[in-house]
């Protein structure tokens, strides 16, 4: 029923001009060689902000911790980072999971994110200083021995932050070899590319265990971030509310988290483009793939809110009545619904047309609508749980005012932010930021053929 | 390999209208059997109107039984048409081909039949139309939009009426295959069902459209419908069940269920009709695959509902649990509950034979289905019977022989609807088919064959 | 706990010409579980003969019933009685879940049942933490020589219809025919009135001179479950008893 | 003018193409042309033109309608006799919001489907000249054309591999 292969004159896809792996090897090195005057710039701006943030960080230490609300910002900050961030790796080892051939360009953008898993763990116990006792408190703990929350979280946080490493080193491996063969000699990076690069050769054994070790790590990691998530907002959120009883927060959390994550991904893929010209792999294709499932956890955003909202209007019990009151309708109005637009709204109202979505200026405004409305939603539910005074309440009675940021909260959030994007853009000098193996074995995947006088593409089933 | 087996049209049309152009003698036993166990049920739900509800087992606090946990069960089993057809189809699977028809019948029957329990476990069935429809223009006093009541038969028949679309519009080109192989009266039905189909590219060109854009508006309703059966729980008072999760719990609970069912109903469907041609083990082991994703997000659900359940340490709602967990027989349903919806078919969908093999995947989706029954079971009665603080009424249930009659016909009324409908039908879509035969595809990658699928540019 | 909910239920008369609140002060320490208002109840509401028959199948019919606790150790146990109906909640959880709205807040503070309306969907007594509403799950029968006794002024409820305390509307309605407001203490309702030690007080609660009105504000009054948010209007009297 | 309608049988779909480019550049426009199948093709395959459409609009259309009787309903059954239940407001929002929710898709779905008949042009009243092998593999090309040029018509379609050619009653 087709005309016979075509070779590989017609056989390259998406990429423009690089038909084969030698094309693509080539192409990503040689971008990952070169450090130009305005990545430089870029590193010097992120680290002001990174060390001015380090500045509000140690004045809030001045401060210390007998007043947790002074902590608000800083654990909104840490949260907005845990969840966005470290929710990346959820989208590549989802996307592998169901063998997406749209997502390997973008895989190892997401990946490398998992760096930052490291930097918040070391924030974890700052964080956790600034947590009330459990004593005469709402907590998921129930008396579990041998120093909870402390310990746990700093365990459950660790665990994760080293599956997404471990996941991010395996899928690195034959790149980091290619990395290690290309390398000039006299290249600073060298010495710590062969280090991490391991031996690899790329024999067959090697490639077996590599592709099961990511399966293994992407599923253990897809089933560790829902648990620590519901760790962090279990201690950070809803134990500090009094009287809350939100079962569905936990999950609506992970809807925020892959949500953000996603809307990164977008913005991370732009200016990849613009700044640093891998035009041809961050196509039309991979914006509108991925714009799909932004719309549907642009509508899950609603759904998850809506249960609860539901239940609380309904219900009515007094304890409902004020979680209702403080977190949408009272002082947190004005965060909630901002972030009700950026996250929900307007993301579906621009995703639902198809032009939008295939496009790539359309799903980049929505992604950096969404993750701002993310920081947002984060300020709101961390900042809100700290800002109560009395934690020991069973209600919510009365209900304490909205809390705004101070000079050192600000300085906080930004350096928080600029840290991590600093963290991201200097792993992309150390690990290449495409994935050269996955690109290539999209290659030898596709191909493209005559059908009936007409141009169609032929998907290989692989295991 | 994936498409290994290469069908031509008329092969296609001869294989997959067994039933419709003929009638084995399998058929008339079976849907005869099938009849009797429904005019069995038929009868008790006349008993029950003819003596009131007195013949069943409620009584108080336990004013929900049975029947209500059937409608929820066969609720959950009608999203598993929608998941299979709509994200499929969304996502391009190829391996959706030979089950959307089937899953989403099976949509329709099971909604039918959910929809049924409601209405004869009220207590005036008779008068239920008032619910449903506007009432009482005189005095100008019509349903409580308010109540959770009014929400659920919104929702269902906004289900139920789209999924009724959804099958036809889809049915449509097939009928045309049927019309112009039958003759008589039939040939005169199955031409007015088939609208004229000619097949051109104007007709196939919206038909595929249909197909994504239905999905896409389905999708919504069918999230929608079981968050607001779960909400009819979540909106109360009732201890464990004015819980937030709820919605999702019971949602993904449905396509845990659903989804099950499916396979439970492709197998059988393989022996009975003979399409060892077109459900392979590949699909059963892509369903598998699906099947632990959907199972685990449920597990985190379901512990998430335990946690929080415990969380404000509240004497009623440890009182319930109290009851489920560790007092029989709820204890023993509870532990059954886990063991066959969970802890057993779960951790044996991970091995790759188990996935591959119709026996197996048969057995465990059976008992994922007696599983989730009893999910829902533990969900209503425990909530209502526990030690509340009101000593009265410390009372439990026991479901009568009425009851047990009406649940158990239900599952042969959907079974016998099947059948009745693949008489008439076919089970699954040629069309897709054959569309599906056009796209397989091969590919050299060094020595090795690899199979393929042509997608569009 | 003090019932901060956010109520929007407009007060009762509002644009209605009646400013009746209905309600009830249940004095506990005067209670001796005697179980009168439970048979002035069943008396004057038709309710159908509760045999062992009736209770096995948990199926008895009390709109009013004598609910026993116990308080303090063994020995020095003492037996508590509290009676409980309906509550008449302002916030009723009963109400807005039933389709057909078969029960409904009246413009006198009452939670009303319409037994016409009434489809028996059940979800109300699902809902109401009280456990005060009963489902007739079959005819109601009375022995032939109980026929002759039944009240003509209150429906006999058919099979397959809610029911509960209705805090004797038919005397409410007869003691307020044509706009008459009656005095506080004209008239009450069956259990009230039966009680022997006085413990249940009936009257308007929106009078502030009212009996009812003023036992209302007693130091030692309760609702039940007040942290449901449900508003209920009956109200209980109990001395903290620091001995038990 | 009198026209005529013939019909191509084929096997091929390869041929079917062949076929229809022949008869374009005989002077047939290619509106005039069409296919039957019984499988979905790719769009174009056949070389035909692409058939305009405006199904999109239709659930637009039918969510605006099924949103305002939705509305309609619940906001106007509340407030025509109102009565207080569980001390909700009179108009309460949220549970409105449930019911036009479904009525909105209920709604549009609706019209999806009319618009789905309409835009596929069914029902048609009569199948017209037509070949009941066509469900069973053959593809028929259809062509619409004066009466005058209708055995050149034949001549082009029996040249690139019709099996059989049918032409209705003239």
């Amino acid at each position: 029923m087709h005309n016979g292969e075509h070779g590989h004159s017609a056989g390259e896809y998406a990429l423009e001009g690089l038909a084969t792996h030698a094309d693509v090897a080539k192409d990503v090195l040689s971008r990952y060689q070169e450090v130009t005057p305005r990545y430089r710039a870029w590193l010097m701006a992120l680290g002001v902000l990174f060390i001015l943030g380090i500045v509000g960080f140690i004045l809030r230490l001045m401060d210390g911790f007998e007043d947790g609300s002074n902590w608000g910002y800083f654990v909104a900050t840490l949260s907005f980072i845990l969840s966005t961030f470290m929710a990346m790796p959820i989208i590549s080892a989802g996307l592998r999971l169901t063998k997406a051939n749209w997502r390997r360009p973008f895989t190892r953008v997401v990946e490398n994110m998992a760096i930052t898993g490291v930097l918040m763990t070391l924030m974890v116990p700052v964080a956790l200083a600034a947590l009330p006792p459990l004593e005469g408190r709402l907590n998921i703990w129930f008396d579990f021995p041998l120093g909870a929350p402390g310990v746990w979280d700093f365990i459950a946080y660790g665990t994760l932050a080293l599956t997404g490493l471990a996941l991010l080193w395996t899928l690195a491996l034959p790149d980091l070899a290619a990395a290690r063969d290309h390398l000039p000699a006299s290249s600073a990076r060298l010495g710590i590319v062969r280090w991490l690069a391991a031996g690899w050769e790329g024999s067959l054994r090697q490639w077996r265990v590599q592709r099961q070790a990511a399966l293994v790590l992407g599923a253990v990691y897809l089933l560790t971030y829902p648990l620590v998530q519901t760790l962090m907002v279990a201690d950070f959120h809803l134990g500090l509310l009094p009287g809350s009883k939100d079962a569905i927060f936990p999950a609506t959390q992970v809807v925020y988290a892959l949500q953000s994550g996603i809307g990164l991904t977008m913005m991370t893929m732009f200016a990849m483009r613009r700044m640093g010209g891998y035009t041809q792999y961050f196509t039309v294709e991979q914006f509108w793939a991925l714009a799909k499932p932004m719309l549907a956890l642009a509508m899950l955003w609603f759904y998850f809110w809506w249960a609860s909202f539901i239940s609380f209007w309904y219900g009515r019990e007094p304890r409902d009545v004020a979680t209702l009151q403080y977190l949408f309708l009272g002082p947190w109005m004005i965060p909630f619904f901002t972030s009700f637009i950026l996250n929900f709204l307007g993301p579906l109202i621009a995703l639902i047309w198809n032009p939008v979505r295939r496009s790539i200026w359309g799903p980049t405004i929505v992604g950096t609508s969404i993750v701002l409305g993310a920081l947002i939603n984060q300020t709101r539910l961390m900042v809100s749980a700290f800002a109560v005074p009395d934690h020991s309440q069973h209600v919510l009675n009365p209900i304490p005012p909205a809390q705004w940021p101070g000079v050192p909260d600000l300085l906080i959030v930004v350096g928080g932010i600029s840290g991590c994007v600093l963290l991201f853009m200097l792993v992309s000098k150390i690990i290449p930021p495409v994935s050269i193996f996955e690109v290539a074995e999209g290659l030898r995947l596709v191909k493209v053929r005559r059908f009936l006088g007409r141009t169609v593409r032929v998907i290989a089933k692989s295991h | 390999m994936y498409y290994r087996r290469t069908l031509t049209e008329a092969q296609i049309n001869r294989e997959l209208l067994g039933t419709v152009l003929s009638t084995p003698l399998w058929w008339v036993v079976l849907t005869g059997l099938l009849g009797i166990v429904v005019a069995g049920m038929l009868s008790a739900i006349g008993f029950m109107f003819n003596q009131g509800l007195k013949v069943t087992g409620l009584g108080e606090p336990v004013f929900w039984g049975f029947f209500i946990t059937n409608f929820i069960f066969w609720v959950g089993i009608s999203h598993a048409g929608v998941m299979i057809s709509a994200i499929l189809r969304l996502s391009q699977a190829e391996w959706r081909r030979p089950m959307v028809r089937a899953a989403e019948t099976m949509t329709v029957f099971s909604l039918m039949c959910s929809l049924l329990m409601p209405l004869i476990h009220a207590g005036r069935p008779w008068r239920i139309f008032y619910w449903v429809f506007p009432y009482d223009w005189a005095r100008g006093i019509w349903p409580d939009v308010r109540s959770p009541l009014v929400w659920d038969p919104t929702a269902i028949i906004t289900y139920l009426t789209s999924s009724s679309l959804f099958v036809y519009t889809a049915l449509i080109p097939d009928l045309a295959v049927i019309r112009d192989r039958s003759t008589g009266w039939r040939r005169t039905v199955y031409g007015i069902l088939a609208l004229g189909w000619h097949g051109n590219p104007r007709q196939w060109k919206l038909q595929g459209l249909a197909g994504i854009l239905l999905s896409a508006l389905i999708l919504p309703v069918f999230v929608s419908v079981h968050s607001i059966v779960s909400w009819d729980f979540s909106v109360s008072l009732v201890p464990a069940w004015h819980v937030t999760v709820f919605a999702p719990y019971f949602v993904i609970g449905a396509v845990h269920s659903g989804v099950s069912a499916v396979v439970t109903l492709m197998i059988i469907m393989r022996k009975l009709y003979k399409l060892e041609n077109y459900i392979w083990e590949e699909h059963i082991d892509a369903v598998a695959r699906l099947l632990i994703v959907v199972a685990n997000t449920w597990l985190f659900f379901f512990w998430l509902d335990l946690v929080w359940a415990l969380w404000l340490k509240e004497e009623q709602e440890m009182a319930v649990w109290q009851l489920r967990m560790f007092e029989a027989p709820w204890s023993w349903l509870f532990f059954l509950f886990f063991t066959l919806g969970y802890a057993i078919p779960v951790p044996l969908w991970m091995f790759r034979k188990v996935r591959r093999s119709f026996t197996w995947m048969l057995w465990t989706s059976l008992i994922v289905n007696f599983g989730m029954f009893l999910e829902r079971l533990l969900i209503i009665v425990p909530s209502l019977a526990k030690r509340g603080p009101w000593v009265f009424d410390w009372a439990s249930y026991r479901p009568s022989p009425v009851e047990i009659t009406v649940i158990g016909g239900s599952v042969a009324l959907v079974s016998f609807l099947l059948l009745l409908f693949s008489k008439f039908f076919p089970l699954i879509p040629l069309w897709e088919e054959k569309e599906g035969q056009l796209f397989i595809d091969e590919i050299k990658v060094g020595a090795r064959v690899v199979p393929a699928i042509v997608k569009e540019h | 706990m003090a019932t901060q909910t956010q109520t929007q239920v407009p007060a009762a008369g509002e644009g209605r010409p009646t400013n009746h609140k209905w309600g009830m002060v249940i004095d506990l320490d005067r209670c001796t579980g005697c179980q009168a208002c439970v048979i002035a109840c069943q008396s004057e509401n038709n309710l159908p003969i509760n045999d062992q028959e009736r209770f096995y199948q948990r199926r008895a019919n009390q709109w009013i019933r004598v609910e026993r606790y116990w308080e303090g150790e063994f020995p020095n146990v003492k037996a508590r009685f509290i009676p409980v109906m309906c509550q008449h909640c302002d916030n009723a959880p009963c109400e807005s879940v039933c389709p057909v709205y078969a029960t409904y807040h009246n413009q006198d503070g009452l939670n009303v049942q319409v037994y016409n309306r009434c489809v028996g969907t059940r979800y109300c007594a699902n809902n109401c933490p009280y456990h005060a509403r009963h489902f007739n799950y079959g005819e109601p029968v009375w022995p032939e020589d109980l026929r002759n006794q039944l009240n003509p002024d209150v429906t006999v409820r058919s099979r397959g219809v809610m029911e509960k305390c209705s805090m004797c509307v038919q005397r409410i309605r007869r003691a307020t025919i044509g706009r008459r407001d009656p005095e506080d203490g004209a008239f009450d309702p069956a259990c009230v009135q039966a009680c022997p030690t006085g413990a249940m007080t009936f009257g308007d609660l929106n009078k502030s001179d009212s009996n009812v009105s003023k036992k209302a504000h007693d130091e030692r009054r309760f609702r039940v479950l007040e942290g449901l948010g449900t508003n209920p209007s009956v109200i209980y009297l109990k001395q903290v008893d620091t001995h038990a | 003018m009198a026209t005529r309608k013939l019909l191509g049988l084929f096997q091929d779909p390869e041929k079917v193409a062949e076929a229809m480019s022949a008869l374009k550049d005989g002077g047939f426009p290619g509106e005039d042309l069409d296919v039957y199948s019984g499988a979905p093709y790719p769009e174009g395959s056949f070389g035909e033109h692409d058939p305009a459409h405006r199904l999109f609009m239709f659930p637009l259309v039918g969510a605006l309608v099924g949103f305002t009787i939705g509305l309609l309903w619940t906001a106007g059954t509340q407030i025509s006799y109102p009565l207080v239940t569980g001390g909700k407001p009179l108009l309460s929002i949220p549970p409105m919001t449930i019911i036009m929710y479904e009525n909105t898709m209920l709604g549009a779905i609706i019209f999806t489907v009319l618009g789905v008949l309409f835009e596929s042009r069914l029902p048609k009243r009569s199948l017209g000249l037509y070949d009941e092998r066509i469900t069973e593999g053959y593809l028929g090309l259809v062509v619409d054309c004066p009466a005058e040029k209708a055995a050149d018509a034949e001549r082009i379609l029996t040249a690139n591999g019709a099996e059989e050619v049918k032409k209705d009653a003239a």
